[in-house]
């Protein structure tokens, strides 16, 4: 089993999905450098789009990154099913590529935020989520100054119908207020995934908290589905 | 050389949160009369192209791929020589 | 040249024109003046400042690096380093806030990457004018953006600091910035230009007109366009910077690189006369070669543009493709334009012809430093002068309490730090919020802990006092959290230091953390000097701030100031005196900045550190926090507050006055909590420090009260003058700056 | 109601990493030509005040104020009649 990074020129949360792979999974990670044009990324299982300001998020976080050689490489792994997670800017990425609907605005209150939140897994049927129930509350930090997520209504609507929602801004105790809204995303949006429910892009950062010395692990609760998945996978193929 | 002035705007019905915020800055610090603030993007751009009508071509295409982006954003363009 | 006195505009004095054609043996034509007089202002050369410098403590069994290069190195252990520096972007910021903030990061950090390390921290120390102004509350929003925006784009998580307001810097805001980096013993790389034909290398953004020195506006030299030519404010570009670090430290793996230095003030000038210097070698360079993003800019201008985001860097012969390969990776441009000589020169080129050539020695060292007259300030009389009796002691201490919670200088700064992204690296186990920053050190068991503290207005009031008491805290707050304190990089920051009373309290200040930093055992490593913080006669708080690092043995220890469990014993370490002078009580209540500071008996605070220490790593205690603006009932309330937890305290009424009790700033003071049980251990290792420890009551319920014992003729009476809900002060203390600024 | 329209832009002179990013962003996409790329803000403002006048006034000083930096933006608006 084997992961991949992809780094963009200002990607920085790139050293932190390593590690979690790395050093708190014990799987198998590669860098994937943005100017390799790669078609064929079959060696991997699961590739990750870090958070950071890749291209500086000047013009719009993710435009410029898009057009990155390797993320030719990405929508054609997407695109034949394979695993795609976008984090905080890796999902900003996803969006302007045009894997994932809607679009990313500047937060609400014009600030960048930083701080612990808590978001409720909507569904927890995806790789991304197999290791949650339904209703939970994870406790995850963000750190974004774009993370308002805009949809036209009629999209949104499919993206209901079609179990898109992921993940939802809630209070500790699961409820979705506009309090608890962070950003002023649309209906408290904080994590969506495409309709076959390969690719995942959410603003909170799961590799934040994926060890105790750092205040929480529901982060490695996303890591932990993707191996189960991928595992069962692999023995379903047997 | 050709000048390109390219407008970027928020498409009708999309939120915008920096001109609200603008807004109602601006209404706090006193202004009347204020009723909708909305804050787009101004480019200019430098080409070395031959012929506006190609020019024009290709700054749409900018536009379309990588100046604005279609799921919230408009955009308009005035080509003048210099 | 001689008739107009061009010289004076470039702000050297007649004096030091004179030594420079002494230096020359002829005139300085207008490139070298311009060079002279960048190299030798103050900012630069530290002429006036030096003298003083030299009675700090630089050295120590663990400094591998002390002042006189881009950043200082402590020794953590495990062949690791750590680098770190301060610097002050306060005028800049007052002009153009956001930039000026932005830009102050960018120069800290490449200061710690030149020197090979990987920055893993920002801090940074602000001072502002009160937050009831407009043109404040437009500084500070701006700085603090400027500052996130730059650091949360780099990657480097902005983990602690330090917000005061005070009238004394509305004019004259304050904005240091700290990155510290980390580092293995033998990557350790410094600013030299060895080894003569070495190539030397332009990398990073191209040169533009940017924050040229002011003097250049009146001279003959500007042209057609001299509207155009105004000297512009620097602006910051996070996303180059990004690419330069990671390019560069990339580059210093390979062994490819002699010298490195990054351009800061007096750019090209500045980082090519001090990398010969060093090495006591020459330069010689060709501001033609020199990739610019302006046309028809003049050597002069090449020479002394401050463009961010550039380094130059000596390489070994022979190499030069390598090193150009690795900035190709980076979509940077790297373009040899000069080499390293052996006649000591600065010699600047501009095609075929000679625009300047003086030593470099001279201009990076030469400038001539006299220690200024010194004069105690008449102002201190006036401002010590406090007779507490007139002052009257409030009835509701309730109602006290919430107003110093609520006053800005104490209020969390929450608004501040959530704007930064302090979590990035995935090494920051305490947030800011505490008494220090924490950060694991990754594939180790150890931890460093980081802060910056100043009061500037007990350095105001009695400025050897609080230089002291800035060195002491800042390792109190770094003991705190279970670190020992290692070393120290200052800013400081005065007003005009041309006037006697202003050195006076520059030199005072220093000698108090002098001092300080002696007995405590944490050596200046590196630092920075900012004068002429003043407007209209009126300078700003003497500020001399500390930033300080320490080392935690196992981050498993660390510890936190937040109440942890219900029925903890609370403790406090060190003694409380009748000492309200230049409170934050008497600010806010009384309306009044005057009396003297608190005093500091430095072996009683090395015996409190150590207690707590040890203490600490032996595992007996479950919250630590250092009492200091605010007394010990705001520190009380703060434990509370970040706790989720109520206390219940009971006090013995001593000989001084109930305000001093509740909110007088006694320094050497430590509030800790621990599980009664462990109550013997702790005061084992108390009495062997010799230190006072003061059993105050226990972490209960979800309200902080506190009763009051008299003993009057055998019979104890209690009286409650504190009973406040968690709740209700957390209100008032988390919202008040979002509710000032939002 | 009075539609205005502002344009900020960067002073000459001053860096402009957003530009430069796009500038060569478009090039590595193959658009030939692009000489220099500078990015500004553009505003609408509804604005309810009678005269022309009196509303570039305001106008002016909104950019003054807070429309604009002074320190390394300038600025220029359009008023017409909607
Ligand atoms: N207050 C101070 N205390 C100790 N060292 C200082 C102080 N001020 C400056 N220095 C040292 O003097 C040298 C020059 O400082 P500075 O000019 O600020 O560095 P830079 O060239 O990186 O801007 C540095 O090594 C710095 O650490
Ligand atoms: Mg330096």
């Amino acid at each position: 089993m084997k992961f991949g990074v992809v780094v963009f020129p200002g990607s920085n949360c790139d050293v932190d999905c390593y590690n979690v792979v790395k050093n708190v999974l014990n799987k198998d990670v590669n860098y994937v450098w943005h100017k390799e044009r790669l078609n064929d990324l079959d060696e991997y299982d699961c590739l990750i789009l870090p958070g950071g300001f890749s291209y500086g998020d000047y013009l719009r976080p993710g435009a410029i990154a898009r057009f990155a050689n390797a993320m030719q490489g990405v929508i054609e792994f997407a695109n034949k099913g394979g695993l795609v997670l976008g984090i905080c800017n890796g999902f900003q990425v996803l969006l302007e590529a045009g894997l994932l609907p809607g679009a990313m605005q500047r937060n609400k209150n014009l600030k960048f935020r930083c701080h612990y939140s808590f978001i409720r897994v909507e569904n927890s049927k995806l790789p991304f989520t197999l290791e949650c129930s339904e209703g939970q509350v994870l406790k995850i930090p963000i750190a974004h100054g774009d993370g308002n997520y805009f949809v036209d209504e009629e999209t949104l609507q499919q993206m209901k119908a079609n179990d898109q929602i992921v993940f939802r801004y809630c209070d500790e105790d699961g409820n979705v207020t506009e309090q608890a809204n962070p950003n002023g995303s649309i209906d408290n949006i904080a994590g969506i995934c495409n309709k076959k429910g390969n690719v995942l892009g959410m603003m909170p950062h799961p590799e934040r908290c994926a060890e105790d010395v750092l205040g929480s692990t529901h982060g490695k609760l996303i890591f932990d589905s993707i191996i189960k998945y991928l595992e069962s996978r692999v023995e379903n193929a047997r | 050389m050709l000048l390109v002035k390219v407008y970027v705007t928020l498409k009708k019905g999309v939120l915008d949160p920096k001109g609200t915020a603008v807004k109602s800055s601006l209404n706090s610090m006193g202004f009347e009369g204020v009723e909708d603030v909305r804050i787009g993007k101004y480019m200019e751009i430098k080409l070395n192209i031959d012929g506006r009508e190609e020019a024009a071509e290709k700054v749409k295409e900018m536009c379309d791929k990588l100046l604005a982006n279609p799921v919230i954003e408009d955009y308009d363009f005035e080509i003048t020589e210099v | 040249m001689q008739d107009k006195k061009l010289w004076r505009q470039m702000g050297l004095t007649d004096k030091e024109y004179e030594r420079i054609k002494e230096i020359l043996g002829r005139e300085p034509n207008y490139v070298e003046l311009g060079m002279y007089g960048v190299m030798w202002s103050e900012h630069c050369s530290y002429k006036t400042s030096k003298p003083v410098l030299k009675r700090f403590p630089v050295k120590g069994p663990h400094v591998l690096q002390g002042p006189g290069e881009n950043a200082g190195i402590v020794d953590i252990g495990n062949n690791l380093a750590v680098a770190m520096k301060i610097e002050s972007h306060n005028h800049p910021s007052a002009i153009e806030p956001y930039q000026g903030a932005a830009t102050g990061v960018g120069g800290i950090i490449r200061d710690i990457f030149t020197m090979g390390a990987r920055p893993i921290a920002l801090l940074n120390s602000l001072r502002f004018g009160e937050l009831e102004t407009e043109r404040t509350r437009y500084l500070f929003e701006g700085v603090i953006s400027g500052i996130a925006d730059y650091g949360n784009c780099m990657g480097i998580p902005t983990v602690g600091g330090e917000v005061y307001f005070s009238d004394s810097y509305a004019e004259n805001p304050l904005v240091n910035a700290m990155c510290v980096g980390i580092i293995k013993h033998d990557e350790i790389t410094r600013g030299k230009a060895a080894g003569i034909g070495n190539p030397v290398m332009l990398v990073g953004a191209r040169t533009g007109r940017d924050g040229i020195h002011g003097a250049s506006f009146a001279s003959e030299e500007l042209s057609e366009d001299s509207e155009e030519r105004r000297p512009s404010v620097q602006v910051g570009d996070p996303f180059m910077e990004k690419l330069l670090l990671e390019a560069c430290l990339e580059l210093m793996k390979t062994g490819a690189v002699v010298g490195i230095q990054d351009l800061g003030a007096a750019g090209l000038t500045s980082s090519s006369c001090e990398t010969a210097s060093r090495a006591g070698t020459g330069i010689e360079l060709d501001v033609s070669l020199v990739p610019l993003r302006e046309e028809g800019m003049t050597p002069y201008e090449i020479m002394l543009s401050e463009s961010q985001e550039r380094m130059l860097v000596i390489v070994k012969k022979g190499r030069e493709e390598e090193v150009r390969k690795i900035f190709e990776k980076w979509d940077l441009t790297a373009v040899t334009i000069g080499r390293v000589t052996d006649d000591g020169m600065l010699r600047v080129l501009n095609g075929g012809r000679v625009e300047a050539e003086v030593p470099a020695d001279s201009l990076a060292e030469g400038a001539p430093s006299f220690p200024k007259e010194s004069r105690r300030p008449e102002y201190l009389d006036e401002a010590t002068d406090l007779d507490v009796s007139c002052i009257a002691v409030p009835t509701d201490f309730n109602k006290v309490l919430l107003e110093i919670l609520g006053s800005p200088n104490v209020a969390s700064k929450e608004w501040v730090y959530n704007q930064y992204d302090y979590m990035v690296r995935t090494d920051t186990v305490v947030q800011p919020g505490s008494d220090a920053a924490v950060l694991r050190i990754k594939g180790t068991k150890k931890g460093i802990a980081l802060t910056t503290d100043c009061n500037g207005r007990y350095c105001y009031l009695n400025p050897y006092t609080g230089g002291a008491i800035a060195v002491a805290e800042a390792a109190r707050n770094l003991v705190c959290s279970g670190a020992k304190p290692l070393a120290v990089t200052d800013c400081l920051n005065f007003g005009n230091p041309e006037k006697p009373e202003i050195y006076w309290q520059f030199e005072n200040c220093v000698d108090g953390m002098s001092k300080a930093c002696k007995i405590l055992e944490t050596p200046v490593i590196s630092g920075n000097v900012s004068f002429y913080n003043e407007t209209k006669g009126r300078a700003v708080y003497p500020t001399p701030v500390v930033g300080m690092v320490g080392l935690i043995k196992d981050i498993e220890k660390v510890t936190t100031q937040s109440f942890k469990n219900e029925g903890d014993m609370i403790v406090l370490l060190g003694e409380t005196r009748e000492e309200i002078g230049g409170s934050e009580y008497l600010k806010v209540i009384h309306g009044i900045e005057k009396g003297n500071p608190p005093e500091l008996n430095l072996e009683l605070e090395k015996r409190v550190q150590q207690c707590c220490l040890e203490a600490i790593n032996f595992g007996i205690i479950n919250s630590a926090h250092d009492v200091s603006e605010g007394g010990l009932a705001v520190a009380l309330a703060e434990c509370c507050i970040t706790g989720g937890l109520g206390a219940k305290i009971e006090l013995e009424k001593k000989e001084i006055r109930e305000d001093a009790l509740l909110f007088g700033e006694s320094q050497s003071r430590i509030i800790l909590t621990l599980s009664p049980e462990n109550h013997k251990l702790l005061e084992e290792i108390v009495s062997k420090y010799d230190v006072k420890a003061e059993v105050l009551g226990w972490v209960s319920g979800d309200s902080l009260t506190i009763d009051l014992i008299e003993n009057q003729n055998n019979n104890r009476s209690y009286r409650k003058i504190i009973n406040l809900k968690v709740r209700e002060m957390e209100k008032i203390w988390r919202g008040k700056l979002e509710c000032i600024m939002d």
